[in-house]
């Protein structure tokens, strides 16, 4: 792929890269937030999912910028890696409910000090 | 149209190595899905792919180029880590039958998502591309959240890999807007082609904040005070023979991609990032030594010392000097084994249910247990830094790359950090040989002690003759 | 600001349709409730219990295994799109990822992941 | 490697083979292992005795084995990075080897009779070799990585004999104390390495003092050069037990008796004393300055205490401190022969005085024991007395020691101490230090005064129990033959064929000053300079010191064997400053309530703020109560061990960090990231 093809014309009709990257970094930012104050195990995985899409889409909007297929390629790579991630996750979290009957993280705290 | 545009016998023979462990990881996988209670089976497969990769990798190691379009490295270093990588996980392959065995949870699947991680560091450890990097750590970091939850019907092990997931994948979000970041301002995210950019590409903020994040990912990785805490939960919670691994493996990965990708940077010698990472790792000596002082659990009190020894190895990347990444790469052999050799002993002693392992539950093991209270101690002495063991010149060779690059005060502070150190390493032994206890202990087992025993001669051995991997080293960089 | 055009007319039209035919529906549609249609339908079966309850962990099991072979496909989509140029070479590449999966697959068979009881 | 370096690494590794042979043998043949280490021993000595008499006449100056142990291929400071070790026999470690092992094989002799039954019979043995071996490897390595590995190597043996019975407490605390005092000695030591190595690259004496010589500096200030010695010294003030850390060697005293002979006489305390003589090429005129005075300091306490002591043991514990005072005032005032030389006439006649003293209190202890009397002291000079008789193999080469400890002419102790004082003149004379002489010539008169009280009490008139006197006897064979060899040393004529002046024996020609290699600006007076002026002082030394010897020697005979001069009622008279003096001028209790109750302030402030401001806030009422008790417990340890037990200590404070931090919650880990990660970004921009 020499990457021609995946290059959208330029013209007056593009959206600015900085837009781009700004809702990119936004969504990045919410999903650190997230992370930070839910208490749920699941929805803070959630938000770490929101920070990986955050990710994938500066590194879309870069691909099609620089007319560069690797932005791509590696938001696959990322997409797969979340999905082995979340089934991992899942399961951790399966087993966790199994033992404890909560997912709150809180909760989480035999270890420490 | 020609294939060879795309793939060639070269690119074959470098990635052999990796191909062939992941070929035996598939057989093990199939025969431990079609064969039943098939774990010595699993395990000798999974035994026989990592010596045969072993094989590889020392076949390759005279070679010096670059497999898949610049993606991974071939040869000379990637083989060196490999190496280590590969005997790392071999020692932990042995020690871990007799632990699960004792703890009467023994499955195939264990041995196989070790040396799937052990892929995922090899990745680490022959990157010559950032999407390598990510997918290396990713493949070790996801097998490893499952070897920490591997005792899935104890509470702990649950906890630690819950907590371990959710940190790693937070790290891993900052890691990979960092290297969107630096794909952005380069258009690359090849290392070789990002090197070629400079020095105008290290002038845009943005790559820098790129850098910044990917920083940020890899202290996680590596255990970095402010990025630490995950550590003593994790690898208190984690079965004790995959902490051993974590420990060794897993940050030696890390460690190995962390110069890979920074020596790119940090050929600038740039005063300000320079400066960061040197806080970094002064931040780890201070913090991982100051509490490892108040911990009574053993397993807790390695986890204080592998920060405060990630701090030390900071120092090397500070340095941003090729003395620097050599002292890492020879601190990372003395540490993976001493860390074995510890965690082996731990596991060797600890009762069921994580019984046993408090420093008063050694007290007086030296006259129960000579061999083994001798052998503890000698790792103690190693990570204490005290010749003639390998950790002595582990440090030494850092804290010179130090000086060599005017951050004297690192050495310093490094030296100081290490003699408080000496206060909770030296305890232990202190118990060991002066104080009366004596419980029934478990009983030991051959195997893991064999392995005990060797990684003991291994420290000894470089801590008197450091020049068997010197040499090699100095041809490698 | 142009650029935005495509996007505002999209969030318009779904809005546009969305709101129309959820209100096209409540005028036109004739309005004549009993309690059978007003409970849950279970493909016609008598409904047993509330709806909101905690589904079985095998669902979940179900759903992990098939987020993981769903993602997997992604990498079928470049060698699709490029399956001319890449030839018998890609063609062999693929069936060995795809062969790979079956190794997991068989994995999950064997281990009886997929048996609901 | 030269054959000679073959067999002086030999001599190193014997004890060390010793060591290992009993550690591993020893159980089952408990009773062998005393002979063995002491055939070992033996060998040795007879090994040093060659490599003297191969060295003196040779003429290298001396013979060097360096090699490159790692080699890490590269550069810092224009200097490559290597670290290079090995061994070396100058003529000074020549000497120092056959008095290291000449003191250590007769203490394994003495031992055979006064360890006899003692239940870690074997284990005694195996640490006297391990001692000998930190020790010997002191001696003879060329740089300063091994020295320091050696000396901690001593530190730790030395911890191991000093608490042999470790089931007595005072015996354990004394080795716990001996262990500690030393570290703060040895972290001074450590760092001046450091700085040393900063600057140089190397730690090879020889690469150190070539680069000084060169002009290269450390961070180009003089200031830097003399806080490194300084720094450097701190180690010798630790192991030689000079003012301030003095405290531990008296104490150390619980320990068997021949390990006092062997650890206080010879080795280990004589340790810090040659390290300043190795160190001494680069130590600017400061530093020598502080030495001097630190070590005058030290003789002047040392022997104020040791008249007002009662335990024989005790006596001779702070007379060894004085005579070390003596010895690193000798260096500081750069009389470096005299120092050296006053090492080794001492380490014969102050371990002459231990077995001696050793030999009293066995007998004693027998006595004790035949008598059915468990409470009278065995050690207490004032339940001794008239021992004259009953012991005249001890008697008579206690009193070759004590004369010459005292400086009684015809004596080696004489020709030293005379050096030393001629030295001190001289360096008055240059500096205008006049204190320094003066302390020289008091001290001088002191220790022939306490001397003489203790030989007076312990064997002159009669003793105090006449039921007890019966069952005094010699001791055996195998204890008096060291005493014998050791007061045959004790004679001048040893060391030179001129009875009254050393100044041209074979000692003084062969062991000379090394050469200065700092700066001449900030160089001590030139060393022909001062031996010159030291020849024109020493007829002056030598009248003045004889006479305060003789004068103190006089006195003890008019007090306590003419009883002319009431001591009770002397000491009612000064009684403030008697007190002073027993109580050992209070060093203990200061360091009791300054450093130990600072540690304990610390703690109990600590307790409080953990218990009443964070777990207030954080975790509540219940967990106040549970963290008091805790705290309270650890209070009760600290209070307890003092600041032996700093572990325990820190474990209340970083605890009481690790509360607040590492709450075990996800998402305070998250927060404290992000902090971190803020602080970051604030230096980053």
């Amino acid at each position: 792929m020499t990457g021609k093809n995946a290059c959208p014309t330029k013209s007056n009709f593009m959206i600015p890269l900085n837009h781009y990257l700004l809702l990119s970094a936004f969504l990045f930012s919410c999903g650190v937030l997230g992370v930070v104050v839910r208490r749920n195990a699941i929805v803070v995985f959630m938000c770490i999912e929101l920070m990986l899409n955050a990710v994938n889409l500066s590194l879309i909007a870069f691909s099609s910028y620089l007319g560069d297929a690797t932005g791509q390629m590696l938001v696959f790579f990322v997409m797969v890696v979340a999905a082995a991630e979340a089934a991992v996750g899942l399961a951790i979290i399966i087993s966790l409910f199994r033992n404890k009957q909560t997912v709150n993280v809180d909760e989480l705290n035999i270890l420490k000090w | 149209m020609d294939m060879m545009e795309y793939f060639s016998n070269a690119d074959l023979v470098g990635s052999s190595p990796i191909l062939a462990l992941g070929t035996f990881s598939l057989i093990a996988l199939l025969v431990n899905s079609l064969v039943k209670n098939s774990q010595k089976i699993v395990f000798w497969v999974c035994v026989a792919g990592v010596v045969v990769s072993l094989w590889f990798a020392f076949d390759n190691f005279e070679l010096n180029h670059t497999a898949f379009s610049d993606m991974l490295l071939v040869g000379g270093y990637a083989s060196f880590y490999s190496i280590l990588f590969l005997v790392i996980t071999l020692f932990a392959l042995f020690l871990s039958v007799p632990y699960l065995e004792k703890e009467e949870y023994h499955l195939g699947e264990y041995y196989i998502l070790i040396i799937l991680s052990t892929i995922g560091m090899m990745l680490m450890g022959s990157a010559g591309d950032l999407i390598t990097i990510f997918l290396g750590i990713e493949i070790m970091s996801v097998a490893f959240y499952v070897l920490a939850g591997y005792f899935r019907t104890k509470l702990s092990s649950n906890e630690s890999a819950l907590k371990y997931f959710l940190l790693g994948a937070f790290a891993t979000g900052f890691l990979l807007y960092g290297i969107a970041l630096i794909y952005g301002t380069t258009g690359t995210t090849n290392l070789i082609r990002i090197a070629a950019q400079y020095p105008q590409a290290f002038m845009d903020p943005l790559h820098l904040i790129g850098w910044g994040l990917v920083l940020i990912g890899f202290s996680f990785k590596v255990a970095a005070v402010p990025f630490h805490m995950w550590v003593p939960d994790v690898y208190e919670g984690a079965p004790t023979s995959v902490t051993a691994f974590m420990s060794t493996g897993g940050k030696a990965a890390a460690f190995s991609a962390f110069i890979l990708a920074f020596s790119v940077p940090m050929s600038m010698h740039d005063p300000k990032l320079t400066m960061v990472i040197a806080i970094l790792a002064a931040a780890s000596m201070l913090i991982g030594n100051w509490f490892g002082l108040s911990q009574t659990n053993l397993k807790r009190m390695l986890a204080y010392s592998s920060i405060a020894h990630a701090g030390y190895m900071l120092i090397g990347i500070a340095s941003g000097t090729q003395l620097g990444q050599q002292g890492i790469t020879f601190y990372l052999v003395s540490y993976g084994l001493t860390n074995l050799g510890a965690f082996g002993v731990i596991a060797m002693l600890e009762k069921e249910n994580g019984k046993n392992l408090s420093y008063e539950d050694y007290a007086g093991l030296a006259r129960t247990k000579p061999a083994l209270a001798a052998l503890l101690s000698m790792f103690m002495f190693s990570l204490t830094g005290i010749p003639p063991f390998a950790g002595f010149v582990g440090k030494y060779y850092l804290f010179a790359s130090a000086v060599q690059s005017n951050l004297t005060w690192l050495a310093i502070l490094g030296v100081i950090t290490s003699l408080f150190s000496t206060y909770y390493y030296l305890r232990i032994v202190v118990y060991m040989y002066f104080r009366e206890g004596g419980e029934e202990l478990p009983p030991l087992s051959r195997i893991s002690f064999a392995t005990v025993v060797l990684s003991g001669i291994g420290i000894v051995v470089l801590g008197i003759v450091p020049s068997l991997i010197l040499d090699v080293l100095k041809s490698m960089f | 600001m142009q650029a935005y055009i495509p996007i505002f007319l999209m969030i318009g039209v779904g809005l546009f349709l969305g709101i129309t035919f959820l209100t096209l529906q409540r005028f036109l549609g004739p309005h004549r409730p009993n309690p059978e249609k007003l409970s849950t339908y279970e493909s016609g079966m008598p409904p047993v219990r509330t709806a909101r309850e905690r589904f079985s962990v095998k669902y979940y099991m179900v759903a992990v295994l098939f987020i993981l072979f769903d993602i997997e496909v992604i990498f079928l989509y470049p060698w699709a799109v490029n399956f001319r140029a890449l030839g018998v070479f890609g063609y062999i590449e693929m069936i060995l990822f795809i062969l790979i999966l079956l190794i997991g697959y068989i994995y999950i068979l064997k281990k009886g992941a997929l048996q609901w009881d | 490697m030269t054959t000679e370096l073959t067999i002086a690494l030999a001599i190193l590794l014997l004890p060390l083979v010793s060591f290992i042979l009993l550690i591993f043998t020893g159980k089952r043949y408990n009773e062998k292992s005393g002979l063995v280490g002491t055939a070992f021993l033996g060998a040795d000595l007879l090994l040093s005795l060659y490599i003297l008499f191969a060295k003196i006449p040779s003429e290298a100056k001396v013979w060097d084995f360096t090699f490159t142990w790692i080699d890490f291929h590269s550069f810092v400071n224009n200097v490559p990075l290597k670290l290079d070790i090995g061994i070396m026999v100058d003529n000074l470690t020549a000497v120092m080897l056959v008095v290291v092992t000449l003191i250590s094989f007769l203490v394994h002799l003495f031992s055979l009779a006064y360890m006899k039954g003692d239940i870690r019979y074997s284990r005694y043995y195996a640490n006297l070799g391990l001692f000998t071996f930190s020790m010997l490897g002191i001696v003879i390595t060329n740089n300063y990585l091994l020295m320091y590995v050696f000396w901690e190597l001593v530190g730790l043996s030395s911890y191991l004999l000093i608490g042999h019975w470790y089931e007595k407490k005072s015996a354990s605390d004394a080795a716990k104390k001996a262990f500690l005092v030393n570290r703060v000695g040895d972290l001074g030591f450590f760092i001046g390495i450091m700085i040393v190595w900063m600057q140089f690259s190397t730690l090879t004496f020889d690469g150190i003092f070539s680069s000084i010589q060169n002009g290269n500096i450390p961070f180009n200030s003089n200031t830097w050069l003399t806080a490194a010695g300084l720094l450097i010294f701190c180690g010798a003030v630790g192991k030689s037990a000079q003012f301030p850390l003095h405290v531990w060697l008296p104490d150390a005293m619980e320990g068997p008796t021949p390990v006092s002979a062997l650890i206080h006489a010879a080795t280990m305390v004589a340790a810090g004393v040659y390290l300043v003589a190795r160190t001494f090429p680069m130590l600017t005129a400061d530093a020598l300055l502080y030495i001097a005075y630190i070590g005058a300091i030290t003789a002047f306490i040392a022997a104020t205490i040791a008249i007002a002591q009662n335990d024989i043991k005790k006596i001779l514990a702070y007379s060894t401190i004085s005579q070390l005072g003596y010895m690193v005032m000798g260096l500081g005032v750069g009389a470096y022969t005299a120092g050296v030389f006053h090492l080794v006439t001492h380490a014969a006649f102050k371990a002459g005085l231990f077995l001696a003293s050793g030999s009293v209190i066995h007998a004693m202890h027998h006595a004790l024991h035949q008598v059915n009397d468990h409470h009278t002291d065995a050690q207490d000079i004032r339940s001794m007395g008239g021992l004259k008789n009953k012991m005249p193999v001890t008697f008579w080469t206690m009193m070759i020691f004590t004369l010459a400890i005292s400086g009684v002419p015809l004596t080696s102790g004489f020709l030293s101490k005379d050096e030393i004082l001629a030295g001190t003149l001289a360096f008055s004379k240059f500096s205008g230090h006049t204190i320094i002489p003066i302390i020289g010539f008091l001290v001088a008169g002191l220790t022939a005064f306490y001397m003489f009280r203790m030989m007076i009490v312990v064997f002159f008139g009669d003793h105090v129990d006449r039921n007890r006197a019966d069952h005094l006897h010699e001791s055996p064979r195998v204890m008096t033959v060291p005493l014998i060899i050791l007061a045959a040393l004790s004679f001048f004529a040893f060391y030179s064929f001129n009875p009254i002046s050393a100044s041209h024996g074979w000692f003084f020609e062969n062991v000379t000053t090394p050469t200065v290699v700092v700066p001449e600006s900030v160089s001590a007076t030139s060393t022909e300079e001062f031996v010159e002026e030291v020849h024109h002082q020493h007829t002056l030394a030598m009248i003045l010191s004889v006479s305060v010897a003789g004068l103190g020697i006089l006195i003890a005979f008019a007090t306590y064997y003419w009883k002319k001069i009431s001591a009770d009622a002397v000491a009612d008279a000064l009684k403030p400053l008697y007190n002073f003096f027993s109580r050992k001028w209070y060093f203990d209790e200061l360091y009791d309530a300054t450093v130990v109750a600072a540690t304990i302030g610390v703690a109990r402030l600590l307790a409080w703020f953990d218990s009443v401001i964070i777990d207030g806030i954080v975790n509540g009422a219940a967990s106040v109560t549970r963290l008091g008790s805790v705290i309270s417990g650890k209070f009760d340890s600290i209070v307890v061990d003092g600041m032996v037990n700093f572990t325990a200590y820190s474990a209340g404070f970083f605890g009481m960090l690790l509360r607040t931090i590492q709450t075990g919650k996800l998402q305070t880990y998250i927060v404290f990231a992000l902090i971190g990660l803020m602080v970051l970004l604030a230096l980053y921009i």
